[in-house]
């Protein structure tokens, strides 16, 4: 046995205990730290597996700012561990949902190791067509240009979560803000950190995106690095969440996916069919939309965490 | 050239485990958790730049150097933020108490 | 249909689909964008578009008796994404495209807003009623099982909203549950899919389809796929959040989500057994699904016979309504299977209009009584007459007495499961038959009888109209002309072998 | 050269794990925070080993990404804890 | 075993382990862990998926690396969107539980958006 698959063991084992942690753990709270650790393992684990985009991608959004989410959820949630008692299920239930789940995975686990060594790819078609869209990283190459549609439509299904968290607002506070008010004095420390962190964050922020055309990286990336800071900035009450009927924030919101969709039909237009990008002209359009795309998810993904609406608007 | 660089690197990299599993064995031992966290935290950063210290001359470009050292301030500013934003809390909660 | 370069090669006319998909996302955007009564105004707007856009691929689908296919960023799949409309896509697009502008008309009155001001519920309501009516074009359409999974991440994230639009706790909580169900179904079809690519390196249907072989892999796949499917239909015993999530919500959410929502998962499981997964031995997991079926139809009936409120009986309706659409399942092969298929689809169609319907007019109950109690409900009919017929039209399909589309499905599926001796469907059938006609008549009895009560507010007539017009659909398809049954087949591997 | 840095890999993931199985059933929440917060560390330091041994390109940035969130659970953690100076948001409705 | 097998394995575990949790623990919050620890377990078989389909000069499958990152995405907003969801019923009733009794005794109505 060599050290790497030494480590690669010593990983999965780790991996796996912290999980069994997040399911287990008596408290909510200790078991939501329990994910957070979890997020920053699987990182390790993608890089092992040499999706580096998908290491960051975890690492961004994955365990950060999801991380932001379910703490700060299970944190404001300590109140109804105490007040509610549980319906919880009988030891038998429990013992034949175990009995389920462990076939479950047996099966999965089965046919994980049924899977060729050397399995079907699409590694070698993306690589053919990469030229065409003047990108050296194929997997933005998937995200933006083969599977286009995809992207674009998941876009949409972020505006609608958007659409969905606010709609939990009270009546009289649509229109109105999320989150709390701008502190008359910050707490000094978490001001502090945001002061330092955001500059530097946006920086690589748009460096992971800029990059991303060719290296690891890109537009979701970038756009959840920036969207962090945004959240840090916020939490550290340095600037207040924008009044959900801000025309700018709607703007920016849907901005990534109009254009994206705008393009798309241009390119029935202009290219011969929805979502084609004019020969020659692929990776400036591409950056183009990316541009977009980075804007509304760095705008999207702090109104998600922000929640619904908490004051009234303001004139 | 090559060797000197990986005797500098093994070196370091080595002095960082070790700081790394101090720190570990510091935090199982110590009595209080405070001052447990506070040693953990000292000796997880000092661990830390030790093993940047020791990828430093291995890194490609001049870019990835730069990276490597602001990984390291990131992660100790995090720390340091983290444990006084935490023990804050800790404090406040134990006067309301 | 041949799979090959003849399943991925876009046809004339294609560029059809994406529009399909695009103008109500497009939609959901402005909306969102323009907020106010625009959104309102948008909706409105494009849906005439949408459903013209529905007519003219079942036309074009309808003229070549081929299926339409378009692919995308002109990438041909595995690496591109295709779509592809074939009879039964193009007939639900038509549904879809019929019941969510009925279901906006009626809704106006709910869901007015203000000038110069933009409120809460009018925005939610609109913006992600479009949002559905996107999500399901590409669940009909969407020729890419990952495709189809964003589909169906699109469908939940629009439905589940207007589950707790009005903000009752009750309501939120039973959004939560439909969510965390979804959920589920969600990441099951997604493992599912990886397994697939993993198996085949592809996740177009038309490609995928020659290449399964009953193997280890591809029985978890089809288990996942269909078991979180099962979980978004509401397939017994997966349905319990569907009741208090289509009781709770405002009746015309909830006639979209009875009539339509659930249908494109459903849709899915045909697509995932009649195309992809066809060169499986497919009689045991049909027998499964039909059981099921069975279950839901006896549990659901006998659970709306005891429901206090009009709303929920409607709703444990569709809990045993879904399970008719399951008896399909077991009948896909052999000569009666293309009345098996034809039968499936007409109370897909069928129950989507009559549960419109239904929905509609207990909204409007509702409204004009003050309540939806059953037991308060004596004389109810002599006050609200037109509503009550509305209601009575779509109980007539549900209990699949003639005429009605519902009558013509059940016959259908009747016929096919006593030629291929499964008789024990159609006793099933005839049994949920009897069990809906008697929660329909403790509603529709005592409204029919007694005083006629203080009305609070009389309902308008336009609305009463659309609850009556999706009845009268429901009523119509039982006169559809056999060459309907033709188109529905078209795209089908078995098209036109057994059609008398 | 490469074993080495592997094996460095794993022992500091190594005596991660082993604090993580003392401090994760620590007595509360400010421990666990804490803990989080410094395996974050040993973590960061065993990725970048673990790239610059297998030759994975482009981690520096992965990494970078984890260190600037690094304080982000327990900053979430403060701010929810404690959501003071805010009169107008404790109301429900 | 290769390291991406070894990945699938631990996929697998966590699917199983998700779907416990999902089912058998009974505060929402905690079935959001669960559906997101589900998740990245299905985003680890295809993470085995592509690494298996290594070819071409690449260490991995782009296409099902571009899926996980499209997964990622919609797993979080869909946690915000149940997070909402929990919050609000906390806000609510002071209890964030799925009890089925809150809907069984609903008030009169349900005359829609008034």
């Amino acid at each position: 046995m060599s050290v790497l698959q030494a480590l690669d063991i010593g990983l999965a084992f780790l991996v796996f205990a912290v999980a069994a942690w997040t399911i287990f753990a008596p408290g909510a709270f200790a078991a939501t730290v329990g994910y957070v650790v979890y997020g920053l393992l699987l990182s390790l684990v993608w890089i092992r597996l040499f999706a580096v985009d998908v290491a960051l991608t975890e690492a961004a959004i994955g365990s950060g700012v999801t991380g932001v989410l379910l703490i700060g959820a299970a944190a404001r949630l300590r109140a109804a561990e105490t007040a509610g008692r549980e319906k919880s299920l009988s030891g038998l239930s429990r013992l034949l949902v175990a009995v389920l789940c462990v076939l479950v995975a047996l099966a999965l686990a089965g046919v994980v190791l049924l899977l060729p060594d050397q399995g079907p790819s699409l590694a070698p078609q993306s690589m053919q067509h990469l030229p065409e869209t003047g990108l050296g990283n194929p997997v933005t190459a998937v995200l933006i240009a083969y599977r286009a549609f995809d992207t674009m439509l998941e876009k949409v299904v972020l505006v609608l979560a958007v659409v969905g968290v606010w709609s939990l607002a009270a009546d009289r506070y649509w229109g109105g803000a999320p989150g709390e008010a701008r502190a008359q004095r910050p707490e000094p420390t978490l001001a502090f950190l945001a002061q330092i962190l955001a500059p530097l964050g946006i920086l690589v922020g748009i460096h992971v995106f800029w990059v991303g055309a060719d290296a690891p990286g890109g537009a979701f990336q970038g756009g959840a690095i920036l969207a962090a800071m945004w959240i840090i900035v916020m939490m550290a009450r340095l600037t207040e969440a924008p009044q959900t009927k801000a025309f700018w924030l709607r703007l920016a919101l849907v901005a990534g996916p109009v254009v994206f969709l705008a393009a798309g039909v241009a390119g029935a237009i202009f290219a011969g069919g929805f979502f084609a990008y004019p020969p020659g002209f692929a990776k400036p359009a591409i950056l183009f939309i990316e541009a977009f795309m980075v804007l509304s998810i760095a705008v999207t993904l702090p109104m998600l965490v922000a929640g619904p609406p908490r004051r009234e608007p303001r004139r | 050239m090559s060797l000197v660089v990986d005797l500098f690197s093994i070196v370091a990299i080595g002095a960082g485990v070790f700081f790394f599993v101090a720190g570990t064995v510091g935090l199982l031992r110590f009595p209080d958790a405070l001052s447990r966290l506070h040693a953990l935290t000292k000796a997880d950063n000092l661990g830390l730049g030790l093993v940047v210290l020791g990828l430093l001359p291995r890194s490609e470009s001049l870019l990835a150097a730069l990276k490597l050292v602001a990984i390291w301030a990131l992660v100790q500013l995090a720390g340091a933020t983290a444990a006084q934003l935490v023990g804050r809390a800790v404090r406040r909660k134990g006067t309301a108490a | 249909m041949t799979a090959g370069a003849s399943a991925i090669a876009a046809t004339a006319g294609g560029s059809l689909l994406p529009l399909a998909i695009l103008l109500p996302a497009l939609g959901v955007l402005m909306s969102l964008l323009l907020g106010g009564r625009r959104a309102e105004w948008i909706a409105l707007g494009l849906m005439p578009v949408e459903f013209a856009v529905a007519v003219a691929i079942a036309c074009l689908v309808w003229r070549s008796g081929q299926p339409l296919v378009y692919t995308l960023a002109g990438y041909t799949p595995p690496l591109g994404i295709a779509l592809r409309a074939d009879g039964f896509s193009a007939v639900m697009l038509i549904t879809a495209g019929l019941i969510a502008p009925a279901a906006a008309l009626y809704a106006r009155a709910n869901f007015a807003t203000p000038p110069e001001t933009e409120k809460r519920a009018p925005l939610v309501f609109w913006t992600l009623l479009q949002g559905i009516q996107a999500a399901l074009s590409l669940v009909f359409l969407g020729g890419d099982l990952f495709n189809l999974y964003v589909g169906l991440e699109l469908l939940t994230f629009a439905a589940v909203p207007l589950v707790s639009l009005d903000g009752r706790p009750e309501t939120v909580a039973a959004a939560l549950r439909y969510l965390l169900f979804a959920l589920f179904g969600s990441v099951f079809y997604l493992l599912g899919v990886a397994l697939l690519y993993g198996a085949y390196g592809t996740l177009d249907i038309a490609l995928l389809a020659p290449l399964v072989r009953p193997e280890p892999a591809v029985w978890l796949a089809a288990g996942l796929m269909t078991a979180g499917l099962l979980a978004k239909t509401a397939l017994f015993p997966l349905h319990l959040w569907l009741p208090p999530a289509h009781a709770n919500a405002p009746a015309a959410a909830s006639a979209v989500l009875s009539g339509l929502v659930v249908k494109g998962s459903f849709f899915l499981v045909v697509r995932l057994w009649f195309d992809v997964l066809a060169t499986l031995p497919g009689v045991i997991p049909g027998t499964i699904l039909a059981a099921l079926g069975s279950a839901a139809i006896l549990s659901g009936s006998v659970l709306a016979l005891r429901q206090a409120r009009l709303k929920l009986l409607i709703a444990y309706s569709t809990v045993a309504q879904i399970g008719y659409l399951f008896l399909m399942f077991p009948l896909a092969t052999g000569p009666w299977a293309a009345d098996a298929f034809s039968g499936g689809i007409m109370q897909a169609l069928s129950h989507a209009f009559a549960k419109a319907a239904m929905f509609l007019s207990a909204g409007l109950i509702a409204e004009s009584l003050g309540h939806d109690r059953i037991a308060g409900l004596s004389g109810a009919a002599r006050a609200l007459p037109v509503t009550f017929l509305a209601l009575g039209l779509g109980g007539l399909s549900l209990m699949g007495l003639p005429p009605s589309g519902g009558f013509a499905a059940k016959w259908l599926l009747m016929k096919a499961s006593i030629e291929a001796g499964q008789w024990v469907w159609a006793v099933v059938m005839a049994a949920g038959g009897l069990l809906a006609g008697g929660y329909l008549y403790r509603v529709l009895a005592p409204a029919l009888s007694g005083e006629s009560p203080q009305l609070k507010k009389a309902p308008a007539r336009s609305r009463e109209s659309v609850a009556l017009a999706l009845a009268l659909v429901a009523l119509l398809l039982a006169f559809a002309p056999p060459s309907f049954f033709t188109f529905l087949q078209i795209g089908r591997p078995a098209a036109g072998v057994a059609l008398q | 050269m490469t074993e080495f840095l592997l094996a460095t890999a794993g022992v500091i993931l190594f005596t991660v794990a082993v604090g993580l199985v003392r401090i994760l059933g620590g007595p509360g929440d400010a421990d666990r925070l804490m803990a989080a917060q410094l395996i974050g560390t040993g973590g960061i330091a065993s990725l970048l080993l673990i790239a610059v041994a297998t030759g994975a390109h482009g981690v520096e940035d992965v990494a970078l990404g984890l260190a600037l969130l690094a304080a982000f659970a327990s900053a979430a953690f403060v701010n929810s804890a404690a959501p003071a100076e805010a009169p107008d948001v404790a109301d429900g409705r | 075993m290769t390291s991406a097998t070894l990945a699938g394995l631990v996929g697998a575990a966590l699917v199983g382990l998700g779907l416990y949790g999902l089912i058998a623990n009974p505060q929402p919050l905690r079935k959001i862990l669960a559906f997101n620890l589900m998740g990245s377990g299905i985003f680890l078989v295809f993470g085995i998926v592509a690494r298996k389909g290594a070819a071409a000069g690449l260490q991995a499958d782009p296409v099902p690396q571009a899926m996980v990152i499209t997964g990622i995405v919609v797993a979080f907003a869909a946690s915000a969107l149940a997070v909402a969801l929990v919050l609000r019923l906390f806000e609510d009733t002071g209890q964030a539980t799925l009890n089925p009794d809150a809907w069984t005794k609903p008030p009169d109505g349900g005359a829609g958006a008034e």
